[in-house]
């Protein structure tokens, strides 16, 4: 049974839906039933990829889903399932506040679908060059999104997002043509296709030199849409400007999404080159990206910026695990995708549930004392937290500790040295940060006009998840994983 | 074909990219938006006649497809969106940028210099025109420059253009048969719909910030 | 009959910790049922602890090497096993038994929570605390232990901030969380180069016993790298000088049954860890590790007593002088360590008894003293020692459990803490004939240090005591305490009792700790260590010294009556008045007369000026003459000097470092535009 | 049995030997001074009449105050049991050496200081302030003066110090027993209150110590307390004269044997408290805040001590 058009069409419906449906309610029900679907989807998907040859394709391999595919695909659906459930009752606040007008919150149900659909369609298409404008469609939708409360810093925010977006995705366009030029590079005929397994099946016969300056060209441009330092710099303004849920998808899958497009070139440039060239860039820029969120990390001033900062710090420890490239470091990285894909979109709902209470992320002027205002949501933010700062029992504490074996192991002493350093700064940040908002009492009496549980139940849903997840892996996703780890470390993993 | 004929077609894929890298340069120098529209909407003229030459050469009848579109998209239908945008919102010239026209010159010529270095192992393995692909980087290169030198955003939305200019140069350039039709058709309307949104957000800056200067969009800081 | 194995026990013990933290969160509405559940599982998983660690201690580990796993893992090289061997057993046994008496004394101490904080989450988080630090100390595979090690920082930083309402507790959570951190950063390194030594690919690559295996095999750079970073990392957690400086902040704010789990049991996970690693894992050690222990042992001794000599906030002096016990117990552990140098296995084995001696002493009569500070909390809401005075009148029971502890932390015979600083200075003294080199000179000036710290401890637990207890009430809190309720009795009398046990038959409990040498140094108890059955404890070798507390006391009782005879003999007929103390004939004393902490410890202040640099302020106003001062103003303060010279200013210049690096975020998008730009350019040039 | 015995004497011993030397160093203190001074037998007098006096208890004082004197007057009369003053075995070495020796010497201490802080008067905390701060400044060079003695000896059983010391070689020609003795020498003049560091003469405020803390007691208490004062400084007067002077002490329980080693030991403890007398009339009272220097001093000379058994062997 094909399962690859559906997972694209159902949100793609959804927004066909949302166009034409009326109140705000029923937009977000339909999201989410779109979205609960994909995810049913997905793991039928899952349940597919255990048979050989572990690969399902669909339109003579135009979508074809290998274990790395699912893998994107079920985080896809889990985070937007999770922000959609979310949605809902947030923008009715938002409504009522009067901060947005309904127009606006169409435009949001509307653009959701369509944002995942283009993920969706990224982590499925097999010809590079659909997987280019899929992304393109991605960045579009959310720079829209990116700009929903229309207000002077969200345009400035869209603004900068979809231009260096738009420049990033140039520069990978010419990566992908020279991609293209590279296997070419003899015949005189039209390549047979442009699909990415076809250039796996003949990536010894690539073109070398071209291959090199494709990588450097698509690293540079995917990179930017992932977020990597030096092109992270849209990063923080587009998440904290963001309305909560679209910050949430954008830091939750989008940035892991442009990295899977930009580790498919990975897996094809090692194999044309051996492993080396592209390991070291991404090693590089990992290191680069932790390094730098560290420190802004420290001194934040805005929370969503902070959590922001904390996203630029978890691609980059993601990116040195693929850097590494040992079987572990690669399972630790997919590992870590995962668990900050269940956890970061947590810490933007309390962001936004705070952000509706004290009508600004200064958190100077949040001032102590959450706790007291909105306890549920601060006990879910401070579980969140306490994950994301890389603390057991929860899994980001075993996927980095995965990642740090894996570097000993292999003889990067220095390099996880670095990691660690690194990750101790944004643990004291995010903890003095969170502790002076949260903890305490308040300073001025505010009505909150949240009600106690409101996105709590996403917040549980996602907090929930992680935990299951972090005791206890069900046999077949480990095994997608493992296969995974393979399809990108070419070898498998204890 | 017979040599003479791609002797031919050599030399005029030639001619015309290097006319494309001429006008980049008369784009860095020019202050006028509208005759930087202008220029654009030639360079991408250009590029479409390179286009239908390799159909021709080739009779590679898809890359038609490739020359219609851009010469529908690029060489008419976004001008006209942006010169309606620049009448609209009544500004008429680029002023201040950040580096003076002869600095910028300077600059570019070293960009040409260094697309060239870049270009220079591949000349081999170019079908048509000697160098299109040093011209293509170069195209790259100088346009990103236009970005960074200029403060009004349509000016800025033209340079990402040119860059998608010197992008598609090297897709036709490198290829013989141009890229997958699904492809083309991708990237066209990607490129259409990027237009259309950064028009629409010009114009909302324009309404809330009373200004096109995105110097002027810098409050997130840190 | 047949006893039941140590593992099972322990594994009921953790199951009723996990139970409780579950049933007291569930009960979270129902304070009165969540102090019952909440505190009474502690209790009960205390006694199955006790009972763990001493059947292990007598009767060995049991036919399953008292190892078992928990559950299958899910990411590669971590095992979740538990193994109670001797060592485990010994720390077990203290955290239990600290478990029972605090959980007890919390029944009393919780109710004055009720209504304004949720009890259920400070049962659930305290007893997280105890599963996550008794892990700590069976966990047999690396991974895992820093599992169980993060858990119990994040809880115990849980239980600090607990009454977060104040920005002091706050701020003292934070710095303690930061620091823990810290170190786990530096175990983490540390375990990793044993990992990367053991071969790094071998799926049991964490596990303790493959450390055992690769530990003295290190190449000696990596060993002293290992070694450093084990040392901060602990370090860090047992408090030693100069990375203490969390210990004074977070311990005093924490309700007290809960500081009093800090300090008896939190920080000797640091020594336990030293323990396991330096005497199980690393084989024989270079000199210079024993005498590096020797010495941060000496100066945190004496640092410690100092600064606690200089606080009037019950709490935070009880805090530093953990500080100084941490100090003495490393004292041992260091003389250990070069008595293993010098291959002399007898001494060494006498160096760690006297070492986890005190580690288990300092945790009974500092949890008691904890807890007496926490039932004057209690009654009189304040922790400043200048407001109390008087309150062994109104708290006589309190007083007196406070006065043997304060008596055993003395180490002032015949209570616990002489004998095991007795063994302390007992090492020290024959290990001046281990060595011919100029290092020899340690062993006596340490033991000299160790004199003093204990005179200067004795002076500051007159001062506690006197000024907390005796003479006039300082204010109007004081006069109005009452005795704490009977619970909290009860917990603080336990610990008396075990002070006094520990303290009276020591031999009976050093005798279970033969198994322990023998695993760590391959060496049974030194022979000589107890004489005339058990009646007499000795020293490593013959006539090296002895002493016996036991007869120390009863000789004592049998010369009491001395004093009576000579009452009855010369004064029966006369008679005893009670009058006014002497006031230098004005009319009454008020307690403003009295000597004040600060007063008591003002000598001491001025004789080590050169340390404390106290800052004095005095303000007078005059109105006619310059003799006769209308208003008089005085305060003075002592700063830490690590603080204001090691710890502000590197704290100032990371800060300072990061606000300038966000000048990179300056909001230019032409800036953003270049960065990108420049990144392009440089790997161009790096693929060509 | 036989260790009842000599349990028995020793403490009669303690007890009854001890005021004289307290009588003498007075006497001999006030004839230096040109004055006729007390008899020697004086202090005996005084003890009888403390001990006939009523009590005046102060309002304030808690059971620490009454408890205080006992339980100094015990664990100082255990120190002594532990000192070897006229047989090489001491009635309790078993139970415990130099060690335990100090130990309940410090415990005795406390609770004196304890009892000054009782009854509320300024007087008895400054006392108690002072009084444990000099101790605690006294104890480093105590501990390692003793060190420098228990290391050549190789055990802190003040009898097998004892026997250690009894060589042929004369002890007086080793630097370091030399050193230790005149840092002890020091330290002694400070635990037992004598001039340069306090004046047992004085009941001025500001210069009392030992004193200051005994203000509120009169009676059987005072007696207690002032016979356990004595007692003490009997006892560190004998471990100086035993451990650096070991001649004539007896080996045997002979009775002749034990009656030499007496005579040589009130001997000994003559000579020394002659010295003492010369040290107090030769100096003035120091400075409180002078006294950390002196005992400084006596931390140095022990620890110049020790290096010279690190150097002359």
């Amino acid at each position: 049974m094909m399962l690859l058009v559906p997972i694209l069409v159902a949100p793609a419906a959804a927004a066909l839906g949302c166009l034409l449906a009326r109140s705000p309610r029923i937009m977000a029900f339909v999201n989410v039933v779109a979205f609960g679907t994909t995810l049913a989807l997905g793991v039928d998907l899952l349940r597919q990829l255990q048979a050989p040859p572990h690969v399902v394709t669909q339109w003579e391999e135009f979508f074809r889903a290998d274990a790395l595919s699912v893998w994107m695909v079920l985080l896809i659906s889990v985070v937007s399932l999770g922000s959609s459930l979310y949605a809902g009752r947030y923008f009715q606040r938002d409504l009522a506040a009067g901060v947005v007008t309904p127009g606006r919150v169409k435009e949001f149900f509307v653009l959701t679908p369509l944002f995942t659909a283009g993920m969706f369609l990224v982590v499925l298409a097999n010809n590079l060059g659909v997987m280019w404008f899929a992304l393109e469609a991605t960045a579009l939708s959310s720079v829209l999104l990116v700009a929903l409360y229309n207000r002077n810093t969200s345009l400035e925010a869209a603004w900068k997002y979809v231009i260096l977006g738009s420049l990033g995705l140039a520069l990978a366009l010419f990566g992908t043509v020279f991609t293209y030029a590279a296997a070419i590079d003899q015949k005189s005929t039209a390549l047979p296709s442009f699909n990415w397994s076809y250039l796996m099946s003949m990536a010894g016969q690539l073109n070398p030199r071209m291959i090199k300056l494709a990588f450097v060209f698509v690293l540079v441009g995917y990179g930017t849409k992932a977020g990597l330092a030096p092109m992270h710099t849209w990063l923080p303004d587009a998440h904290s400007e963001a309305p909560s849920p679209t910050s949430a998808m954008l830091s939750g899958v989008s940035l892991k999404v442009a990295l899977y497009a930009l580790l498919r070139f990975h897996i094809l440039t090692t194999a044309c080159l051996g492993s080396g060239f592209s390991r070291t860039l991404l090693l590089v820029f990992g290191l680069g990206s932790m390094c730098l969120a560290a420190p802004f990390i420290l001194v934040q001033t805005n929370l969503k910026r902070l959590l922001a900062y904390s996203s630029l710090e978890h691609i980059g420890l993601i990116c040195v695990g693929f850097g590494l490239n040992s079987p572990v470091t690669i399972w630790g990285s997919l590992l870590h995708m995962g668990y900050h894909a269940l956890t970061k979109p947590v810490l933007f709902f309390a962001a936004g549930n705070i952000h509706q209470t004290c009508h600004t992320l200064q958190m100077r002027l949040i001032g102590p004392g959450m706790v007291k205002m909105l306890p549920a949501t601060v006990v879910c933010m401070g579980l969140a937290a306490v994950a994301a700062t890389g603390l057991p029992p929860f899994g980001l504490f075993f996927s980095e500790l995965t990642i740090l074996n894996g570097g000993f192991a292999a003889g990067h002493s220095i390099v996880s040295t670095i990691v660690l350093l690194a990750l101790l700064g944004a643990f004291c940040g995010i903890l003095y940060q969170l502790t002076r908002i949260l903890l305490g009492v308040p300073k001025i009496a505010r009505t909150s006009d949240a009600a106690p549980w409101d996105g709590v139940p996403a917040m549980g849903l996602m907090l929930g998840a992680l935990v299951v997840f972090s005791v206890w892996l069900p046999a077949p996703l480990r095994f997608v994983m493992q296969r995974a780890a393979g399809i990108i470390g070419g070898e498998a993993v204890p | 074909m017979n040599p003479v004929q791609s002797e031919l077609a050599t030399q005029c894929i030639t001619l015309l990219a290097a006319g494309m890298l001429v006008i980049q340069l008369l784009m860095v120098v020019q202050g006028m938006l509208l005759t930087n529209i202008r220029l654009f909407a030639l360079q991408s003229l250009m590029l479409a006649a390179i286009a239908a030459l390799i159909a021709f050469f080739h009779n590679a009848t898809h890359v038609y497809w490739v020359a219609g579109l851009t010469l529908a998209g690029k060489v008419f239908f976004l001008p006209w969106l942006l010169n309606r945008q620049v009448r609209r919102i009544q500004i008429e010239q680029e002023i201040a940028p950040l580096l003076n026209s002869s600095a910028s010159m300077l600059l570019c010529g070293g960009f040409t210099l260094l697309g060239y270095i870049v270009a220079r192992p591949f000349t081999t393995l170019e079908r048509l025109g000697n160098n299109t692909l040093g011209v293509a980087i170069t195209l790259l290169l100088t346009g990103f420059f236009l970005m960074i030198n200029r403060r009004k955003a349509i000016s800025q939305v033209l340079a990402l253009l040119t860059v998608e200019n010197g992008v598609m140069l090297a897709a036709v350039a490198l290829t013989t048969y141009g890229m997958p039709l699904v492809v083309e058709l991708g990237i066209f309307f990607d490129v259409m719909v990027a237009v259309m949104v950064l028009g629409l957000l010009v114009y909302r800056i324009r309404e809330t910030f009373a200004s096109m200067d995105v110097s002027k969009l810098s409050q997130l800081k840190g | 009959m047949e006893l039941p194995a140590p593992t099972l026990l322990l594994q009921i013990a953790l199951c009723v910790y996990g139970v409780g933290t579950v049933a007291s969160l569930l009960a979270l509405r129902h304070e009165r049922i969540a102090n019952l559940v909440g505190f009474g599982c502690a209790t009960l998983a205390g006694l199955f602890g006790i009972g763990a660690g001493v059947t292990a201690l007598i009767f060995g580990p049991g036919d399953d090497g008292g190892a078992f796993a928990l559950w299958p893992p899910l990411v590669p090289y971590l095992q979740l096993t538990v193994k109670l061997d001797p060592l485990s057993a010994f720390f077990v046994i203290i955290v239990s038994f600290l478990a029972l008496a605090v959980s007890v004394y919390s029944f009393g101490y919780v109710r004055g929570f009720y209504g304004r904080k949720s009890v259920g989450v400070l049962a659930a988080f305290f007893n997280t605390l105890l599963l996550a630090t008794t892990l700590v100390f069976t966990a047999s595979n690396a991974f895992f232990f820093l599992i169980c090690w993060e858990i119990m920082a994040l809880t115990a930083y849980c239980l600090v901030s607990f009454e977060h309402e104040k920005s002091e507790t706050r701020s003292a959570g934070v710095i303690f969380f930061i620091m823990s951190h810290i170190g786990t950063g530096c175990l983490i390194l540390g375990f990793l180069l044993l990992f990367q030594a053991a071969g790094g690919q071998s799926p049991s690559g964490y596990s303790f016993d493959t450390f055992r295996t690769i530990g003295a095999t290190m190449s000696p750079g990596r060993r002293d790298a290992a070694f450093l970073l084990f040392l901060f990392g602990f370090g860090i957690k047992a408090g030693i000088v100069p990375l203490h400086v969390w210990l004074p902040e977070a311990h005093p704010v924490a309700p007290s049954n809960v500081s009093a789990f800090l300090s008896g049991v939190l920080i000797k996970t640091g020594i336990y860890g030293l323990t396991r690693v330096l005497f199980d894992f690393m084989g024989t050690p270079p000199n210079w590790w024993g005498v590096t222990i020797l010495t941060i042992g000496t100066i945190s001794a004496v640092l410690g007593v100092l600064y606690a000599l200089m606080e009037h906030d019950l709490k935070r002096l009880l805090a530093y002088h953990s500080i100084e016990n941490i100090g003495i117990i490393l004292m041992g552990l260091g003389a250990g360590l070069m008595f293993l140098h010098t291959h002399h296995p007898m001494l060494a084995a006498l160096a760690l008894i006297a070492g986890l001696y005190h580690t288990i002493n300092h945790a009974i009569f500092k949890a008691l003293l904890f807890l007496g500070a926490g039932a004057i909390l209690h009654s009189t809401h304040t922790r400043d020692m200048e407001k109390m005075g008087g309150l062994i009148k109104r708290m006589p029971k309190t007083a007196f459990f406070f006065l043997i502890g304060a008596v055993a932390i003395s180490a002032l015979p015949p209570l616990n803490g002489f004998v095991s600083e007795w063994l302390t200075y007992q090492s020290l003294l024959q290990g001046f004939g281990t060595t011919d080199s100029l290092v020899r000179l340690m062993f006596p000036l340490s033991g000299a240090m160790l004199a003093l710290t204990g005179a200067l401890a004795a002076a500051c637990f007159v001062k506690a005591f006197g000024i907390t207890f005796l003479a006039q009430p300082r204010s109007e809190q004081a006069a109005q305490a009452h005795e704490a309720s009977p619970t909290m009795l009860l917990g603080m009398g336990l610990l008396t009792a075990a002070c006094v046990f520990l303290g009276l038959f020591p031999t009976l409990f050093l005798t279970l700790l033969a198994p322990l040498t023998q695993q760590l140094l391959g060496q049974p108890l030194p022979a000589y260590l107890i004489q005339a059955d058990g009646w007499v404890l000795g020293s490593a070798k013959e006539m090296g010294g002895t002493v016996s507390t036991l007869g120390i006391a009863l000789m004592g009782i049998c010369l009491l009556p001395i004093p009576l005879v000579l009452w009855l003999f010369f004064g029966w007929r006369t008679k005893v008045r009670i009058g006014p103390t002497w006031d230098c004939g004005l009319r009454g004393l008020t307690p403003q007369m009295e000597y004040t902490a600060t007063g008591f410890s003002k000598p001491i202040r001025m004789i080590f000026k050169a340390l404390f640099r106290p800052r004095r302020e005095v303000q007078r106003e005059y109105d006619y003459s310059p003799y006769f001062a209308k208003t008089l103003h005085f305060e003075s303060h002592i700063e830490e000097a690590f603080v204001t010279r090691l710890y502000r200013p590197l704290n100032r210049t990371i800060l300072g470092l990061s606000r300038r690096m966000r000048a990179l975020q300056a909001g230019s998008i032409q800036a953003y535009l270049i960065y990108i730009f420049i990144t392009l350019l440089l790997l161009l040039l790096f693929a060509l | 049995m036989n260790d009842f015995l000599a349990i028995l004497l020793q403490t009669l011993l303690l007890l009854a030997l001890s005021p004289l030397i307290s009588g003498c160093i007075r006497n001999w203190k006030a004839k230096l001074q040109n004055r006729r001074g007390p008899r020697i037998w004086q202090p005996y007098f005084d003890l009888v009449k403390f001990l006939r006096k009523d009590m005046v208890i102060s309002e304030h004082a808690s059971w620490i105050f009454r408890a205080m004197p006992y339980v100094l007057f015990t664990s100082t009369l255990l120190a002594g049991l532990m000192m070897p003053l006229v047989n090489v075995s001491a009635p309790l070495s078993l139970f415990g050496g130099v060690l335990a020796f100090v130990g309940l010497l410090a415990l005795g201490r406390f609770f004196l200081a304890l009892g000054g802080l009782d009854p509320a008067s300024a007087f008895g905390g400054m006392g108690s302030s002072r009084e444990m701060t000099i101790a605690a400044i006294a104890e480093p060079a105590l501990m390692l003066a003793i060190f420098t003695v228990a290391i050549t000896a190789g055990s802190t059983n003040l009898s097998q110090m004892l026997l250690a010391a009894q060589g042929p070689t004369g002890r007086l020609l080793n630097p370091a027993h030399v050193l230790a003795f005149a840092a002890l020498f020091i330290v002694l003049l400070a635990e037992t209150g004598r001039l340069p560091v306090d004046n047992p003469a004085t009941h001025l405020e500001l210069t009392m110590i030992h004193e200051a803390m005994l203000l509120e007691y009169s009676g059987r208490y005072l007696a207690l307390i002032e016979w356990s004062a004595s007692v003490k400084q009997l006892v560190l007067m004998a471990l100086l004269v035993n451990i650096f002077f070991p001649i004539g002490i007896a080996t045997d329980v002979g009775a002749a044997a034990l009656g030499l080693g007496l005579l040589w030991f009130i001997a000994k403890l003559l000579v020394l408290a002659g010295a003492v007398v010369l040290v107090e009339t030769s100096n003035a009272k120091l400075r409180l805040f002078r006294v950390p220097d002196l005992l400084s001093a006596a931390f140095i000379l022990a620890a110049l001590a020790l290096l010279s058994t690190f150097l002359f062997q």
